[in-house]
């Protein structure tokens, strides 16, 4: 059932006004960065508010205004959407206090931008995350696009400015030039832009159509990271670390995923998508091309962020994939990944950052032997590792295992070997590192003898999210109630 | 004093330019104040008229000049001007939009004029007034002679700009005219057939009894081709970019976002109400050459865009491209085309009026606009900066500026019309705006050195003077509150302009 | 009375002849002037006198009509030999010579 | 053909207008064109006198092949004279070419829609027109029509031409004389041709114009006032008062004209008639009618309601009148001077 | 030959306003397209005054005449006023645009001492 609710806009205003204060006190480091942690925490605390409802199947509806005639600004939350924000707003506060202890050092005045910026796309991800119908979320997207953009070219050297007219472009020209359209052509067929169980379109739509907007979409929320449109991923790396960890492990590209898991679910419909062979063929091989492939990519790189940035793709396009399979364990599987994935993926980043920081180890090459000099790092390393394949204890399995259920479930065995074949390739591309890290001889002795564990602030959030990735397989259960939820709305309407 | 009201929205400003003119003799500082007064009340007026409409049960205000109105079998005998939601919007837009250009350039005129502003200020408050009869006469010869009361003056504004302006402000005298000459022909052949020239007799005789009649037909297209003209469209759009770039502050920034909307309005006038959609529908062929010189358009005033390195000229190619939509939205003849179309014209008028200004603010303090010397404007003036990244978001169109939603229904139109070429245009012309906002990022904000950043060096702040930043915010912003209102803007107003449209 | 101005026309007409043909073949610059003020202003004159005639009806003129075609002839006397005057003194100021037996004035 | 009688001439001076009109296009040297340009316009004027247009015809007659012909005379007196182009663009003639005859063909496509040349039951002529003929008399007690459409039932129309020639006056000040002004050329200056033709030594001219101009002027004011019952009206008085010191200008020279009539004369002068018509009314507003609605006016001029409107046309005539004349003396003395105010043609 | 002669004016106007309208575009020369754009005036006005033209009628000044009296005029037997109007008009706004173009003629002339217009435009590219 519906309630009308207007905590859900509160969630996602408060970050864009911390932003607006953070804005204003640019001259006091410390009264700045409370503000972020006071915001993170209230987001967190009306976001608890909200879940309980949630759980006994409660839909939380809120309308600003309207935009369009029957299209609003409007919020909707869900077991999903809350999942995801509620992801996204825990790993905020780790990520600050890594970026305190990073930034701060350098005393660079720019920092009150870079964290005006950063609460801005956190509340565009929760936004995205809330939004009921396609015009909000496109807004929610845009916006993240642009707010990151600042983040992205941080640095603002050379390479940074080329990395972020790729990131823009790549993700402006597919949205504005294929997602804008699809959902102008969805709108124009039937006059409604809202998410809904067993999706918007009548019958009659013709099954070519659907095939079209499908690929539109995919394609069009590029944030997703689909091969050929995942360039500008490997680009943005230039960010600094916490960026990186924060915007591309978890906030920008699981909008992406996120969007395609609503527009598949909401506006083309579970059933539809199951009773539509064409849809589902077209989806997978997408995705699975794209899964493998960037594992291969991922074992040649020896730029550990870029080796990152490739297995996020492939990750990504796992939970695409699991959408794909349009089975309900599938779409669990895919809805439960984004948190799984998230968290082990954040761990990676930061380590690499701490890495980088530790003993100015860019390339996997060099790192024979570090693990030695920073055990705490390499340890939070490895656990992350774990969480990404996708071993007990850790997340990762949790959501593999509904996945490769979903294959069986709409007997795509070939989806299952695929899963399988990368999950294999994620274990081969990350075990090496922690191996060589912990038992490799050092390469040269003399340039690491000096190299210790980074500073506590960088090093304890590390090990605050290397600990979640054992925790979610824990409570595991608790998250597959919200996923459970969204199931009920979605993919059991009929 | 109410019944009035319409008659103010053109006097008001006319009589500030004649008393503006005999003031400059004698107190010269005092023509501006007089022209201001004149067109607030010319915006009060048009502001009060729409809660007028609002309330009345017709939607229409009727005012007959010297009280000849409705003579039985001879139809209506005067002239009379007509207020409705059409036009009541379009009407507010530009008093609007005039008022804040007036405050705005009074600084620049003192800059950039100084010793030979007699007459500026009169001659901008007529081509208010030029544009404003254009918006809210109800007979078409009447339209006629505001058009060219605007054309002079705007001749004249131009010319203020010395140099090159004068061979632009020529050959926009030539194509104003010929513009103008085919438009009156048009009328004349109109005349021919229903020897009235009172829009609403004509929209009653028309649609009905003159259907098949050649005369008609040749009239119809000798007038959308003579606004065609006085807007720039594509084979017609070389005067354009000249006579604006180097034109002064002012007059660019009065002339390019009104100017052409208003002709626009003209034309949709024409095709709506004086003829009617299905005449339009009726005459396939000029139909499908609009669409497609309207695409031309389109992708000609961006690429060209592209290629230029001064900022107004850029400005200028995007205006062309901008009447590309709006004429392309009303030749789609369908709903949520028109809709577009007319919801542009006002969105356009906000975002260019916006991007002149900021421009204007630029010119202030740097003295020139070319793409390569912008570096580090951001830390200069942030303040313009930021405004120009807002009205380029909203002209690439991103949401929730008001840029996204015209685009948003002239694509649903298109779409609805199955003319792709349309909606295809569109999207590689917004992509090309996005291109030109990359530039102007990087070159504002990322190429220099971050001066916050320790070693570097420090940027002085010098943004422009209050009386020139204040309008460019308000505009600005407006860009956001035109988006956020879109649904009231379309349900209370366009819808109930439009004539019922029979969805294909 | 008709007859009367018939007569009139008819000789402003013959004397415009005149006038046309010497403007067409006098050889230069000055003769043709002198053709053209002349006979045009007297051909004009008299077809306005005409006209003076032709405009009464029934045997007595309009008085009214009368006076404003006087005036006009007055003007017509004033003015056109004035601006033949302004054309040759142009003429001789732009160094057009006289023509004389010679024709050397090519 | 038997029920034409007066298209017999019109078709002969049809023709020959058309072929000055080419003429005027084809010549080579630029006086040249403007001279026949005015032969032209005043063919054009003879053909409307035949179609019964008595006022267009005096309007052209004192504007097409008036004035607008002095005014181009001015401009060629201060540029050149010669238009022998020195690239030919054949191509770029041949394109405009073919566009200008699909056009003319596109519009006589509509021909046989036509009505037949002059015939009274057409639209045009069988639709408002005979409310203006049949109630001209009795809404207004003026016998010219035209003068009653002009200043009454199309006032507003009028009111805006005015200002457009009010406009047109203060853009050529702007654009010439703003920043001239401080420039003051001493002569000899650009002047290239016709030889300089310095006319205050022509003692004959001086006199004849002497004599005329105050004709001119009384003759204008006849216009003027007269415009109810004969063709004219402020309007051609207007053009004519302007005439009479253009005259006196090129007669003398503009020193002698800018010492009665200065600058600041002149340009308020010009402002003035708008403003005389446009409170005119205003007046009929504040005395509750609507705008332009003279017979509101009735309690403060003589006569009953129509004679109110009679009274109230002859105001706005003499507005426009004033505008009219020293707009002409502005254009003029700026075009003729090359906005410098100093000498001139 | 019958049905030409009746509409033998609007074929002479629209070749008047096409002769126009061609020097409008061709003409090289700035005055001759001044010149051209006042001849098309010229012909949309002569079109106009042409449809309100009636046979025989007399001009729009009523008196008392033979065939109609002062206060119910003879309506076939008075040309139309109204497009007269229309026409006096027009031919205002056409010696104002002519006027303002002719000055904005002798400025291009001030800058670049020609009235040619390709010569012109080498000036400006220069």
């Amino acid at each position: 059932m519906e309630e009308a609710q207007s905590t859900p806009f509160w969630i996602v205003l408060i970050s864009s006004m911390a932003a607006v204060l953070i804005s204003l006190c640019r001259r006091a480091p410390n009264i700045r960065e409370a503000i972020i942690f006071l915001a993170a925490i209230i987001k967190l605390a009306l976001l608890l508010m909200l879940a309980p409802g949630v759980l006994d199947g409660k839909l939380y509806t809120f309308t600003l205004i309207n935009l369009l005639p029957n299209v609003g600004l409007s919020f909707k939350v869900d077991g999903a959407g809350l999942l995801f924000a509620f992801v996204s707003v825990t790993l905020w506060i780790p990520v600050t206090i890594y970026s305190i202890g990073l930034l701060r050092p350098k005393n660079d005045l720019s920092q009150t931008r870079f964290y005006a910026c950063f609460s801005i796309a956190i509340s565009s991800a929760v936004g995205v995350a809330f939004s009921a119908n396609l015009l909000t979320m496109f807004i929610f997207y845009e916006i993240l696009s642009l707010s990151t953009y600042p983040l992205v070219t941080h640095n603002q050297d050379d390479e940074a400015i080329k990395g972020g007219r790729k990131y823009l472009i790549y993700l402006l020209t597919t949205s504005v030039g294929l997602a804008l359209p699809a959902m102008i052509i969805v709108y124009q067929q039937t006059g409604s832009l809202d998410f809904m169980g067993g999706g918007v379109f009548k019958d009659q739509t013709s099954n070519t159509l659907l095939t079209v907007l499908a690929v539109m979409f995919l394609y069009g929320f590029a944030k997703a990271g689909l091969m050929p449109f995942h360039a500008w991923l490997p680009g943005a790396m230039v960010a600094p670390a916490p960026v990186s960890s924060l915007l591309h492990a978890v906030a920008v590209v699981k909008v992406g995923v996120f969007s395609i898991i609503r527009v598949m679910t909401g506006i083309f419909g579970v059933d539809r998508l199951a009773n539509t062979p064409s849809l589902t063929m077209i989806i997978c091989i997408i995705a699975g091309i794209t899964l493998v492939t960037a594992s291969l990519i991922a074992l040649s790189q020896d730029n550990l962020k870029a080796r990152l940035a490739y297995s996020t793709i492939g990750q990504l396009s796992y939970i695409i994939l699991g959408v794909g399979l349009a089975s309900e364990s599938g779409i669990a599987g895919a809805a439960l990944h984004i948190p799984m994935h998230a968290v082990g993926k954040i761990t990676l980043f930061l380590c690499a950052g701490a890495i980088y920081e530790a003993c100015g180890a860019k390339y996997i090459s060099q790192m024979n032997g570090i693990g030695r000099k920073i055990p705490l790092t390499m340890t939070a390393f490895f656990l992350g590792s774990l969480c990404v394949i996708g071993l007990p204890p850790t997340g990762g399995f949790i959501s593999k295992w509904y996945l490769l259920n979903g294959t069986l479930d709409s007997n795509q065995q070939w989806a299952f070997v695929i899963f399988l074949i990368s999950s294999l390739l994620n274990a081969a591309y990350f075990l090496p590192i922690a191996y060589k890290a912990f038992f490799a001889l050092p390469s040269d002795e003399a340039k690491y003898n000096k190299a210790s564990e980074p500073s506590m602030l960088m090093v304890i959030p590390m090990l605050l999210t290397a600990t979640g990735c054992l925790l979610v397989f824990f409570f595991s259960n608790t998250m597959y109630q919200f996923v459970e939820q969204f199931l009920n709305v979605y993919a059991k309407s009929n | 004093m109410i019944k009035h009201l319409p008659i103010f929205i053109v006097l008001a400003p006319l009589l500030g330019a004649v008393f503006a003119a005999l003031t400059s003799w004698y107190r010269p500082k005092l023509s501006f104040p007089v022209v201001l007064s004149g067109l607030f009340i010319s915006f009060l007026s048009s502001f009060c008229l729409i809660f007028k409409l609002l309330n009345s049960e017709s939607g229409i205000i009727h005012y007959q000049l010297g009280g000849w109105g409705d003579k039985g079998e001879y139809g209506i005998v005067g002239i009379q001007i007509t207020v409705d939601y059409l036009n009541s919007l379009i009407l507010t837009a530009v008093t609007i939009i005039s008022l804040l250009t007036a405050i705005f350039s009074s600084q620049s005129v003192n800059r950039e004029l100084a010793g030979q502003q007699r007459y500026f200020f009169a001659l901008f408050s007529l081509l208010v007034t030029g544009l404003l009869g254009i918006t809210i006469t109800g007979d078409i010869f009447n339209l006629y002679v505001f058009m060219e009361i605007a054309a002079l003056s705007s001749y004249a504004l131009i010319a203020y700009g010395k140099g090159r302006s004068y061979m632009a402000s020529f050959n926009y005298l030539i194509m104003g005219t010929m513009g103008a000459c085919l438009y009156l022909l048009g009328v004349g052949f109109v005349f021919v057939k229903t020897g009235t020239l009172n829009i609403e007799n004509l929209s009653l005789l028309i649609p009905q009894t003159l259907q098949a009649s050649q005369a008609v037909f040749v009239g119809f297209v000798l007038i959308i081709v003579g606004a065609w003209a006085k807007m720039a469209f594509f084979p017609m759009h070389g005067w354009l970019p000249n006579a604006y770039t180097y034109a002064p502050t002012a007059s660019g920034a009065l002339l390019a976002p009104l100017a052409t909307k208003v002709s626009v309005y003209a034309m949709i006038r024409i095709m709506i109400t004086v003829y009617s959609i299905d005449y339009v529908l009726k005459s396939p062929n000029i139909q499908t050459a609009a669409l497609l010189l309207s695409s031309i358009s389109i992708l000609v005033g961006s690429f060209f865009s592209l290629t230029q390195t001064n900022l107004r000229k850029i400005a200028c190619y995007f205006i062309v491209s901008e009447i590309g939509y709006m004429v392309g939205g009303a030749w789609l003849a369908n709903d949520p085309g028109l809709k577009g179309a007319v919801y542009h014209i006002i969105a356009d008028a906000a975002m260019t009026s916006a991007l002149f200004m900021v421009i204007g603010c630029i010119l202030f303090r740097t003295g020139q606009v070319e793409l390569k010397k912008l570096d580090g404007l951001f830390y200069k003036m942030p303040i313009t900066f930021i405004a120009l990244v807002i009205t380029m978001a909203a002209l690439i169109g991103v949401p929730p500026t008001c840029g996204f939603f015209s685009k948003f229904y002239l694509i649903q139109g298109a779409a609805q019309a199955g003319t792709w070429h349309f909606a295809g245009a569109l999207l590689i012309s917004s992509l090309i705006k996005a291109v030109i906002l990359f530039r102007i990022i990087e070159i504002g904000y990322n190429k220099v050195p971050n001066p916050a950043k320790e070693g570097n060096k420090t940027i002085p702040r010098d943004e422009a003077p209050l009386s020139m930043l204040i309008p460019t915010l308000i505009v600005t912003l407006s860009l956001i509150a035109l988006g956020i209102f879109t649904d009231t803007l379309i349900t209370d107003f366009i819808a109930k302009a439009l004539p019922e449209i029979p969805a294909p | 009375m008709e007859y009367i101005a018939y007569f009139f026309i008819v000789v402003g007409l013959i004397f415009f002849l005149g006038t046309s043909i010497g403007l067409l073949r006098f050889p230069d610059f000055y003769t043709r002037m002198h053709a053209a003020g002349k006979g045009d202003t007297l051909s004009t004159v008299l077809i306005l006198v005409g006209c003076i005639f032709a405009v009464g009806n029934q045997g007595d003129l309009n008085w009214i009509l009368a006076l404003k075609i006087l005036l006009i002839i007055n003007f017509v006397f004033i003015g056109s030999p004035t601006a033949t005057h302004a054309m040759m003194d142009v003429g001789e100021r732009a160094g057009a010579k006289p023509w004389n037996k010679k024709g050397e004035n090519k | 053909m038997a029920d034409l009688p007066i298209w017999h001439y019109d078709t002969l001076f049809l023709t020959l207008a058309l072929l000055f009109g080419i003429t005027a296009l084809a010549m080579q040297n630029l006086m040249g064109a403007a001279i026949v340009f005015g032969a032209y316009s005043f063919l054009m004027c003879l053909i409307w006198t035949t179609m019964g247009a008595v006022d267009v015809a005096f309007t052209e007659a004192a504007v097409g092949a008036g004035v607008s012909t002095v005014f181009i005379f001015a401009t060629i007196y201060n540029t050149g004279v010669s238009a022998t182009p020195n690239s030919p663009r054949i191509a770029f003639k041949i394109f405009a070419g073919l566009i200008a005859f699909g056009t003319g063909a596109f519009l006589l496509s509509a021909l046989p829609d036509f009505p037949d040349w002059g015939d009274p039951k057409s639209p045009v002529n069988s639709t408002i027109a005979p409310y203006y003929i049949a109630n001209s008399i009795t809404d207004a007690h003026v016998p010219n029509i035209v003068t009653t459409v002009l200043a009454d039932y199309r006032g507003f129309d009028t009111l805006l031409e005015t200002t457009v020639v009010f406009i047109a006056c203060i853009a050529i000040y702007s654009i010439l004389r703003i920043d001239n002004a401080k420039s003051k050329v001493t002569e000899p200056d650009i002047i290239t041709s016709p030889p300089a033709y310095d006319p205050t030594d022509s003692l004959i001219i001086r006199q004849a114009s002497r004599i005329m101009v105050p004709f001119m002027q009384l003759f204008a004011l006849y216009v003027i006032a007269h415009g109810h019952y004969s063709p004219g009206g402020g309007f051609q008085g207007g053009v004519i008062l302007g005439a009479s010191i253009i005259l006196l200008s090129i007669s003398f020279d503009l020193k002698h004209v800018l010492q009665q009539w200065t600058e600041k004369k002149i340009m308020i002068l010009t402002a003035l008639g708008v403003l005389i018509y446009a409170m005119v009314g205003l007046a009929c507003i504040l005395m509750d009618g609507v705008y332009l609605d003279y017979a509101a006016l009735d309690s403060v001029l003589p006569g009953d309601e129509a004679y109110a409107r009679s009274h109230g046309i002859l105001l706005v005539e003499i507005g426009v009148g004033i505008t009219v004349m020293f707009s002409m003396i502005g254009i003029y003395i700026n075009l003729a001077s090359n906005g410098r105010f100093d000498r001139g043609l | 030959m019958e049905d030409i002669i009746p509409k033998f004016n609007y074929i002479v106007v629209v070749v008047l306003m096409m002769t126009g309208l061609w020097s409008m575009l061709a003409q090289g020369n700035l005055i001759k397209k001044c010149i051209g754009m006042a001849i098309f005036q010229t012909g949309i006005i002569l079109f106009f005054i042409s449809i309100g033209a009636k046979n025989d009628a007399l001009i729009p000044i009523l008196t008392e005449g033979a065939n109609h009296t002062f206060d119910n005029p003879n309506i076939d037997k008075v040309t139309n006023p109204l497009t007269q109007i229309l026409m006096l008009t027009a031919i205002v706004v056409g010696v104002a645009t002519l006027g303002v173009g002719l000055a904005l003629a002798q400025k291009v002339y001030q800058q670049h001492d020609s009235f040619d217009e390709d010569e012109i435009l080498n000036n400006q590219t220069k």
